[in-house]
């Protein structure tokens, strides 16, 4: 099984972020790395990203909060986590210890959340970066996302960077009429680097209790029904921007991995894939290494925007 | 906890009613370590629709690496399931969550209604190894009719427990809900009771328990997707008021941990 | 095989139109209906909207046109038509002859082409209703989607709606931001119903070519993958609007056609399922009668909207 | 054209080397009408995923409602496909599309490279059952290596044919392309050529037979979806540079039609 090509390249910079492969997990489908420690070989992987985190604890949306759909699943998990000050002190010791360059996703309900996670966290070691979520709700704004209007989204951008000690990465929301416009505002904002997709926003229904099936009514869909989108939108934004961008967005083979790299991601996450098989991470890390040497190419920077169009 | 994803072979096929089967598995890994009231979860590779893995108790494993689940055909999943052969290959991830906390060499009391049985043969054989005299071990079998619980029966029996079964329709052996014949156990005060089953039932059960102060484990079902705790998807609320996730912190619950719905 | 449900009401309202039953199939899913005659019961269904008209005969995009994805397929087919003069004089017979109401789909790069479409549809018999497609690019507006914009939205609806003699329905895209203003918008226009969705915009790539899975780069998404998102659009538009709904988006069983009709829409329609399943589309109709009988429903319309949320 | 789709039990599976397979089935309305050059399009039921059909030429039908595919596993639809067995259920829509128009009582010469073998073995049965003499058939079958020609030539001698076979490696019979065999068949003027397989393959043949002066089909491919003309995805580029749509105007060709890549 290890059979890991020795000779193969597989270094990424997210700007000022080396990572020492592209492959790294997304937010809220890998827990914070303990929970895979049987199934995945951790050291491995490019970086993890753990979970949202928000200034307080939340006790998520209640049940159900998941559903499967056709190639893809809903999720309402609504942002259950510990708060940044329990995550610092329960859940980094071990990210730290594995020595696994651990990127902090963090949520807000308005900029000042934002701004004082960015602080709290300043200064902690083993965090490669903080990657800014951008899909929730402004409350002040009376509810919308931060991530569908390029001024909020630059603001939000900002807020962070200025407040931050480390790289910061910007999440983009896939529900947007024009993808490129948030990114370039984002980029202006100051961010690092954008990582895109998050969730679509979908629903489902029972029909036997005319229900929806989710408690929270809508909620994210992922998963490889989402991969065009994402894809898509990788492909529009690599063209605009001049920061790297790190794909998301249904990858569950190393095929996927490649269109993700070819169409301009400098790195990729994998998210809904790491439930359907636990050691999916670390195989493709392999499997990306095996065929950057069959490939015969000198680095896998090489692929990064290589598409021919 | 151990866990494991393997890739194993079906070395059985037993189609016990026309909705209900049992399949064995060579996964060696998984039985080694397993634990009465565990759960598995299933794949079938090579296609993303269904895309996420379905999860299933244990409901018994051997010495030589077999595995056992006991399941139902309910919508997609469970039928590209039941339509696989010998031979075939899945992916298994377990042993996962907790399952129940053994009480030996006291009274026990076991209510399996429906597919809430499946946990339950494992269990008794457990708990009849750890038994000085295992005709102390009651085990109640329910089901719809008949095809859900005869072909149970001798399973349980072979380890030389007291089962009682019933059916909602009388099609074998009696009629009625299984908290029927568990009010005529009249069991005494340190019994354990095990229940697995549809909720309605486990809360009656746990109603009946909390009445004459018996100590009542239950196994529950919750939506999952990742089965290890990290998608917090499976939440389930607590007596508290809280959230518990169901893959890590069960399926198995003192049910006075859980809310019941009246 | 021959066993709808003889009590069962099937009929809904779209505005002044009534359809013998809610299920009719999606434009560009469909052909001209003729393509179907052998595999479908053609006379079961509720409307048929035909392949998208424009003014002048369009060739279409280069091949590769289509490219399956994770239970879904990217098409970019380049509205290849044959102009609504050639529609007119050589698909509309057969549609005619078999007393199928036919719903005409059109579209155009400006608001004069739609207007002229429109006026040519005028006075010809069997259209039921014309069915604006808004997805497409406004040549004038530097190439953004008539349907991406509220006001140009607004406009083109008006524009057909003043031109056509019979009811307008307005098919929305779902790449905006937030499809309730677009929807809003589009009523006060004067459309009479609206469909949505048309396709989500997604991207292949064949790693072993490094070049894009279709000719166009780009191509719209559909089938099962994309239904949670229709849903999604569908629930939110039907709180807002007071226009009937026409819902689209990977619909492939019956349990798919309540789901839409209980989240708010007074009809279906199939599209990307007649690929997988020809028969689908009438096999439905008896589906969804022999489901109004077992559920002891007076009409079909009692489930639209009843969703209890 | 009748078209029907119907619901086939598998009846035979052969694995003919490591990647193709040939398969069986009961499809009594597509067999019945079927024409040489037509395909089906096949889906498994089940899953959204894969979610399109897949186009298969006929390979051969018989009387009894029996239909032959032979396939070659290039992804996962065909990995599916190659996976199931006797018994198990497909739905095949067809036939489909324009085959080859036969003309018989003329020399005829068929050329197959790789799984461009499928459509000329019914091709050639028709050929022969409508000929004088069999024998002015030649039919020339091309592969990678041996397992892709060898299995095959017993099915088309059958029919009393000429059949000349040849291997890129060289382990079967004679290493070398199809068309040096073509070349050195010296075929007269009105004789009617027939090929499928590679379009590299396909567009050499086509340029021998313009130097000749023979006529020339060729059965060709294209991404399907729907395969009865109403997505418009199938479009191939003609000679003069509009588009044809290969499943209701092709899979067969008049050579000259389509434009080829130098
Ligand atoms: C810890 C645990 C142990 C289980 N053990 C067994 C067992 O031993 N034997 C057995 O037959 N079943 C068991 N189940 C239930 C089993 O997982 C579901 O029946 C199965 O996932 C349904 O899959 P499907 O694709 O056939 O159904 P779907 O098409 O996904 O759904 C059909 C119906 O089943 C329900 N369902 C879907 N997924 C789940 C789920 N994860 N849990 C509960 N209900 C669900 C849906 O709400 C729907 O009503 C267990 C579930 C859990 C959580
Ligand atoms: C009219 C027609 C007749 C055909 N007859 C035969 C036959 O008799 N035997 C046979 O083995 N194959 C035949 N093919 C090709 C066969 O349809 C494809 O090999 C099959 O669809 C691939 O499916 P997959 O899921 O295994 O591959 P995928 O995973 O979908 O793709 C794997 C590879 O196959 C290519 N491919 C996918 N779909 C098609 C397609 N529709 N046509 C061509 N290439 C495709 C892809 O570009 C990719 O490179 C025919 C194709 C057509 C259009
Ligand atoms: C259960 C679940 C929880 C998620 N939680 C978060 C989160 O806390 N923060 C975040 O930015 N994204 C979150 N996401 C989005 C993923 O990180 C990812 O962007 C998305 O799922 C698309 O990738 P995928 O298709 O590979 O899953 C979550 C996704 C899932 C499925
Ligand atoms: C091959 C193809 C061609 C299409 N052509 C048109 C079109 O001409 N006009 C239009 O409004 N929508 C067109 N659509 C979109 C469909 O009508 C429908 O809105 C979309 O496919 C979503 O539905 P589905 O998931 O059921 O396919 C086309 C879709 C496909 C797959
Ligand atoms: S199933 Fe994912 S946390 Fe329990
Ligand atoms: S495959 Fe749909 S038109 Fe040819």
């Amino acid at each position: 099984m290890e059979k890991i090509s020795e000779g193969a390249d597989l270094r990424v910079d997210i700007g000022s972020l080396e990572l020492q492969n592209p492959i790294m997990t997304a937010s809220g489908t890998f827990g914070y790395a303990r929970e895979f420690s049987q199934l995945v070989k951790l050291q491995k992987l490019g970086a993890v990203v753990v979970k949202g985190i928000s200034l307080r604890p939340r006790p998520g949306n209640p049940p159900p909060r998941i559903v499967e759909t056709s190639s893809g699943m809903l999720n309402a998990i609504g942002l259950q986590n510990v708060g940044v000050d329990r995550f610092i002190s329960e859940k980094m010791p071990y990210l730290q210890e594995q020595g696994l360059p651990a990127v902090v996703n963090i949520l807000g309900d308005s900029l000042e959340e934002y701004r004082d996670i960015a602080q709290k966290l300043r200064g902690v070691k083993g965090i490669a970066a903080i990657e800014v979520n951008i899909s929730c709700p402004n409350v002040k704004k009376g509810g919308v996302a931060f991530g569908t209007n390029p001024e909020m989204a630059a603001r939000v951008t900002r807020t962070v960077k200025d407040a931050a000690d480390v790289p910061v990465m910007v999440k983009l929301s896939p529900n947007v009429t024009d993808i490129t416009e948030i990114a370039r505002a984002v980029e202006a904002g100051g961010a690092d680097s954008l990582s895109m997709i998050n969730t679509l926003i979908g629903m489902g229904i029972d029909i036997k209790t005319r229900r929806p099936s989710l408690a929270n009514i809508i909620g994210g869909l992922s998963g490889p029904a989402i991969k065009p989108v994402a894809l898509r939108m990788v492909y529009q934004v690599a063209k605009v921007v001049s920061v790297p961008i790190i794909g998301i967005g249904g990858i569950s083979s190393l095929e996927d991995v490649i269109e993700f790299l070819l169409a301009g991601a400098s790195a990729v996450q994998i998210g809904t894939a790491n439930f359907v098989d636990p050691a999916i991470s670390s195989d493709l890390v392999e499997q990306l290494a095996d065929y950057v040497q069959a490939e015969g190419l000198s680095s896998v920077r090489e692929l990064i925007g290589a598409l021919e169009a | 906890m151990a866990q494991n994803q393997e890739n194993a072979i079906i070395t059985s096929v037993e189609q016990l009613s026309a909705e209900n089967f049992r399949m064995g598995f060579h996964a060696p890994k998984i039985a080694a370590v397993a634990h009465p009231g565990q759960f598995v979860m299933v794949r079938r590779m090579g296609s993303t629709d269904p895309l996420l893995r379905r999860p299933f108790c244990i409901h018994q494993v051997d010495d030589d690496g077999g595995l056992q689940l006991y399941f139902k055909v309910v919508g997609r999943g469970t039928k590209l399931l039941s339509q696989l052969t010998l031979g075939e290959e899945l992916s298994i991830l377990g042993p996962l969550g907790k399952g129940f906390a053994l009480v030996n060499n006291r009274p026990a009391c076991l209510v399996g209604g429906g597919l809430g049985i499946a946990p339950l043969l494992f269990l008794t054989r457990k708990l009849a190894e750890g038994a000085d005299d295992p005709s102390q071990i009651r085990v109640i079998l329910g089901g719809r009719s008949r095809a859900e619980v005869e072909p149970l029966v001798a399973d349980f029996e072979q380890y030389g427990v007291q089962v009682f079964s019933t059916t909602d329709d009388g099609s074998f052996v009696r009629k009625g809900f299984v908290t029927e014949v568990l009010q005529e156990q009249a069991l005494v005060a340190d019994c354990q009771v095990y229940t697995c089953g549809p909720e309605a039932m486990m809360a009656r059960v746990f109603e009946h328990c909390q009445e004459k102060g018996l100590a009542c484990q239950v196994s529950v079902e919750k939506e999952m997707a990742c089965g290890i705790g990290a998608c917090l998807g499976c939440c389930k609320t607590k007596a508290d008021g809280t959230y518990t996730h169901v893959c890590i912190n069960g399926p198995v619950y003192n049910a006075e941990e859980l809310q019941w719905k009246k």
